[in-house]
């Protein structure tokens, strides 16, 4: 019974950690000097929701998440990234963001 | 033939365009005569069905049809009431009208430059399928993927004209358009959270009026607001209807925008009407009221043509919602009134809107240029589109005879008998707006010019906008008949809310 | 400047409003009378599948993934569109090197996984969607490391494929609707190879788009022209 | 608090920054960055409260994976059409929010 409880306990205080870690990485990819970073936070964050389905007993979500939400978005975010970066004619404007993306 | 029930029915509406939407990736590579006979047989199909549908319900009832044979909650089920079958019907009706304009510019193709971009019609074929899937869903999370469907096909149909202009419009109209569904899906979430379904005939008995679920519906409303582009949320419409090939902006304007509304509509009047205030409603009837003399304004004053009949939509959008405040915490007689009248302008909008926007295309592919200064002299020319134009504005200012007038004289009576005699204000100053938009395409039009040049246009062109304006003229001779199925067994025609 | 000023406040006011009503709201809330989770296992015998949530995207609720497969196709089918032409397209771009010997080793557990997923789906976690993605995720990284191992293009062999998935799914509609059934109700002694048919169909459609989504983004430069743009 | 309640409230917390992060913002990757953590809050605050220490629930569960599926879609299509535009425009923000 003790035991049962204290593994309750534990179990909830990895989902109290894991949810602050979520939103301070979500802050950190929205919010991000530049938008590589963002992007690279990002999938991390993916990752990390991932585990939160785990903790909320819904392993096919984790891995569509896993696959989904952090591989493919993350790989459709960065490759547009290289494309828009090595592209651009007017650097300091347009692609890394710094001055007009964040606040 | 033996009959088929309406039930039965219903599935193939779905089936049938998703059906064309795979054919039409099949044969893209394909140009021409093999092209328009595959989408004929389509759009002649897709009309039959709505037709079938419609005059069965008429007949005999609302219907439905419990998908994989599991009944809600657990399945998904599908309704037909009459209002659900009249849009059906509509779609059908204004879709096709918009199809035989693009088959018509395939078959003038071959010696003009202008040309259908290319996966024109799988996005077609989609588009017809979402907004079926809208009008006759009955599960609040089904209607977020039909949103999803509809929103990104309609973005991709802007996007296909390819100018950067065109792109441009299309990313701001995506991002609206996500940032709507998002609101919409994240009441749904908090929908189901407290009640364990999303079934609406369910929904309707259970929801009562306590926080999470006023939330949940003022979340919903705003998303849905924002895609509907009412006043001051409208900013991404002008330049998406404007930009976009002309019969894509006829659909875009008479049948995409419709879509959200309908759900706000449904959600308000037959789910939650438990869960809604008189306030609310009037603050609706405000920014609608703000729609219509923004957008009349901004029509006035617009130079390019196309983007006059853009800020048109967001002013005839406005007249939807001053429905709410005539039909929430008033009379029933009020408030059936305002039903008719709302329901009736709806219609009247998609056949009116949708010639106007095609008569307009005409005019500017004869002008070739699209500012309204630019058709100084066509009215010798292209007298056929001007009066297809021209009718399509009667209804559109709320002249006799038309549905437009029918309709707006519908919301007036109903301003009349709930004593909310300013929204009468709103219904005469936006009607004038709209007189002076329309006569000051008319009066450029006539302006002698011996400069100008015009380049002849299909005549198939002017016949599908004529009709389309001629349909919007005969909803008012014969508005009876459509109304009463449209409004069967509604909720709000009984009043209580 | 002062617009953005604006834009700011709107946007703190209202998110800030979103999520204070929200977090009050979550807290009130009374339980619901209705439990689908009751409903989905009682007829979950009658499903074909044993996993819950496969039942549920594939027989009970199989309608709104018949309309997401759907916009999968409007997303592919506007890339497709949107794709550069041949003569904009520009060569596959420098292969990462480092990559090059991780991928040849990892593409062939991918496929392994992707099938696994797809056989695991009917009794326990897995299913098309997560299959598709790990094949789709395959390709991506094998396009990453040089090799162009397929291109979704204009050929009809890429429509096919691009549209294979929804016609089985529609076709296994049209022939419940033929049989005088509802839409997709599966007879319940086919409906558990009924539904690995269309996820395997599904699988295939789905890792193809998902590459295209990726592949066909355009790749063609801003005009060469250098001319300076609103610097000021 | 039970683990799916938490959960849902973090999806709050998630949904409302996002939020603030999407009006904000110009560039529109950032934008689409927002649109996918908004939706991910979303959808923890589906599942989380409809499960709220019931049990796992199989129809949020299978509501969410549409929906992630729906949102790859979209950002695919954003980022396809951002870069055509990108191409055409040298710009990476909607022209209303060029400075």
């Amino acid at each position: 019974m003790d035991g049962e409880a204290n593994g309750m306990t534990i179990s909830l205080a990895f989902d109290w950690v894991l949810g602050v870690v979520l939103v301070a990485t979500a802050a950190g990819a929205l919010f991000s000097k530049t938008l590589f970073r963002g992007v690279v936070l990002f999938v991390v964050f993916g990752l990390l929701m991932a585990l939160a389905w785990v903790r909320l007993q819904a392993p096919d979500l984790a891995l569509a998440e896993a696959a989904i939400g952090a591989g493919l978005t993350g790989a459709l975010l960065l490759d547009a990234i290289g494309h828009l970066k090595s592209r651009s004619v007017t650097p300091s404007h347009n692609d890394d963001d710094a001055v007009k993306g964040s606040t | 033939m033996t009959a088929v029930s309406a039930g039965q029915l219903l599935p193939w509406l779905l089936v049938a365009p998703l059906a064309w939407a795979v054919i039409a990736v099949l044969i893209e590579s394909r140009r021409g005569a093999l092209t328009i006979a595959v989408h004929a047989i389509g759009v002649l199909l897709h009309v039959a069905l709505g037709v079938a549908l419609y005059t069965s319900v008429a007949r005999s009832g609302p219907a439905a049809h419990a998908l994989g044979g599991w009944s809600a909650p657990l399945g998904i089920g599908l309704r037909a009431d009459g209002l659900a079958v009249t849009l059906v019907l509509l779609t059908a009706v204004v879709s096709a009208a918009c199809a035989v304009y693009v088959m018509t510019t395939e078959r003038a193709a071959h010696d003009a430059d202008a040309e259908t971009p290319r996966y024109f019609w799988p996005l077609f074929w989609l588009l017809v399928t979402s907004l079926n899937g809208i009008w006759l869903a009955g599960d609040l999370f089904n209607l977020y993927v039909g949103l999803e469907l509809l929103g990104l096909s309609a973005v991709g149909l802007v996007a296909l004209g390819g100018s950067e202009t065109a792109l441009s419009s299309a990313l701001r109209y995506l991002m609206a358009a996500l940032l709507g569904s998002l609101a919409y899906l994240l009441g749904v979430a908090l929908i189901y959270a407290a009640y364990g379904t999303l079934a609406l005939p369910e929904l309707a008995e259970l929801i009562a009026r306590e926080p999470l679920t006023q939330l949940a519906i003022a979340l919903m409303t705003i998303g849905l607001c924002l895609k509907t582009a009412l006043f001051p949320l409208h900013g991404w419409l002008p330049p998406a209807h404007g930009v976009a090939l002309t019969p894509v902006s006829a659909l875009l304007s008479a049948l995409v925008v419709k879509g959200s509304f309908y759900i706000l509509f449904r959600l308000w009047f037959d789910v939650a009407p438990e869960a809604v205030t008189p306030l609310a409603a009037q603050g609706l009837g405000v920014l609608g009221a703000g729609a219509v003399l923004w957008g009349g304004w901004q029509a006035l004053r617009e130079p390019k043509l196309k983007m006059l009949v853009a800020h048109s939509t967001v002013a005839q959008l406005g007249y939807l919602f001053l429905f709410f405040p005539l039909a929430v915490g008033t009379g029933v007689s009020a408030a059936a009134l305002a039903t008719q009248g709302m329901l009736l302008h709806l219609v009247a909008h998609a056949f009116a809107k949708s010639a106007m926007f095609l008569a307009s295309g005409t005019l500017i592919a004869a002008a070739g240029r699209g500012g309204v200064a630019d058709l100084a002299g066509i009215g010798r020319h292209m007298p056929m589109s001007l009066f297809a134009f021209g009718l399509a504005g009667v209804s559109l200012m709320g002249l006799p005879p038309s549905g437009g007038f029918n309709a707006k004289w519908l919301l007036l009576q109903s301003a009349l008998a709930s004593g909310q005699w300013f929204w009468l204000c709103v219904l005469l100053s936006g009607g004038l707006l709209t007189a002076g938009y329309v006569f000051r395409v008319f009066r450029e039009s006539f302006v002698e010019s011996k400069d100008s040049q015009f380049t002849p246009t299909p005549r198939g062109y002017d016949w599908v906008a004529l009709t389309l304006a001629a349909m919007a003229i005969a909803l008012g001779l014969a508005s009876q008949a459509p109304l009463s199925t449209m409004t069967s067994g509604l909720r709000v025609m009984a009043g209580g809310t | 400047m002062r617009r953005r000023v604006a834009r700011h406040a709107v946007a703190g006011v209202a998110s800030v409003a979103v999520g204070i009503a929200l977090w009050q709201a979550i807290g009130v809330r009374s339980i619901p009378t209705v439990s689908l989770p009751a409903l989905v296992r009682e007829a979950m015998p009658a499903s074909g599948v044993s996993h819950d949530i496969t039942a549920v995207l594939l027989n009970f609720r199989s309608y709104d993934t018949l309309l997401e497969i759907a916009v999968l196709l409007a997303a592919a089918v506007v890339a497709l569109a949107l794709r550069d032409t041949p003569r904009e397209r520009m060569p596959a771009s420098q292969p990462y090197l480092i990559l090059d010997t991780f991928v040849w080793r990892i593409t062939p557990l991918l496929v392994l996984v992707a099938a696994y997923l797809l056989w695991a789906g009917s009794t326990r976690p897995g299913g098309a969607f997560q299959a598709g993605s790990v094949l789709a995720g395959a390709a991506v990284l094998l396009r990453l490391s040089g090799l162009a191992v397929l291109s979704v293009d204009d050929r009809l062999a890429s429509r096919v494929v691009v549209v294979f998935g929804l016609s089985v799914f529609l076709l296994v509609a049209a022939g419940t609707l033929l049989a005088g059934q509802p839409l997709l109700a599966y007879p319940p002694a086919w409906a558990g190879a009924l539904i690995l048919m269309i996820e395997a169909a599904l699988t295939l459609s789905i890792a193809v788009v998902l590459f295209s989504l990726f592949d066909n983004a355009p790749q063609s430069r801003p005009a060469a022209a250098p001319a300076q743009r609103g610097e000021a | 608090m039970n683990a799916d309640r938490l959960y849902a409230y973090v999806g709050v917390v998630l949904f409302a920054m996002a939020m603030y992060a999407f009006l904000t913002h110009t560039h529109l990757l950032r934008r689409l960055l927002a649109f996918n953590v908004m939706g991910g809050g979303t959808f923890l605050i589906l599942v989380g409260l409809a499960q709220d220490g019931r049990g796992p629930d199989p129809v949020p569960q299978a509501l969410v994976l549409t929906g992630i599926v729906v949102a790859v879609s979209a950002t695919a299509l954003a980022i396809i059409l951002l870069r055509r535009w990108f191409a055409l425009s040298r710009s990476t923000a909607l022209p209303e929010d060029q400075s």
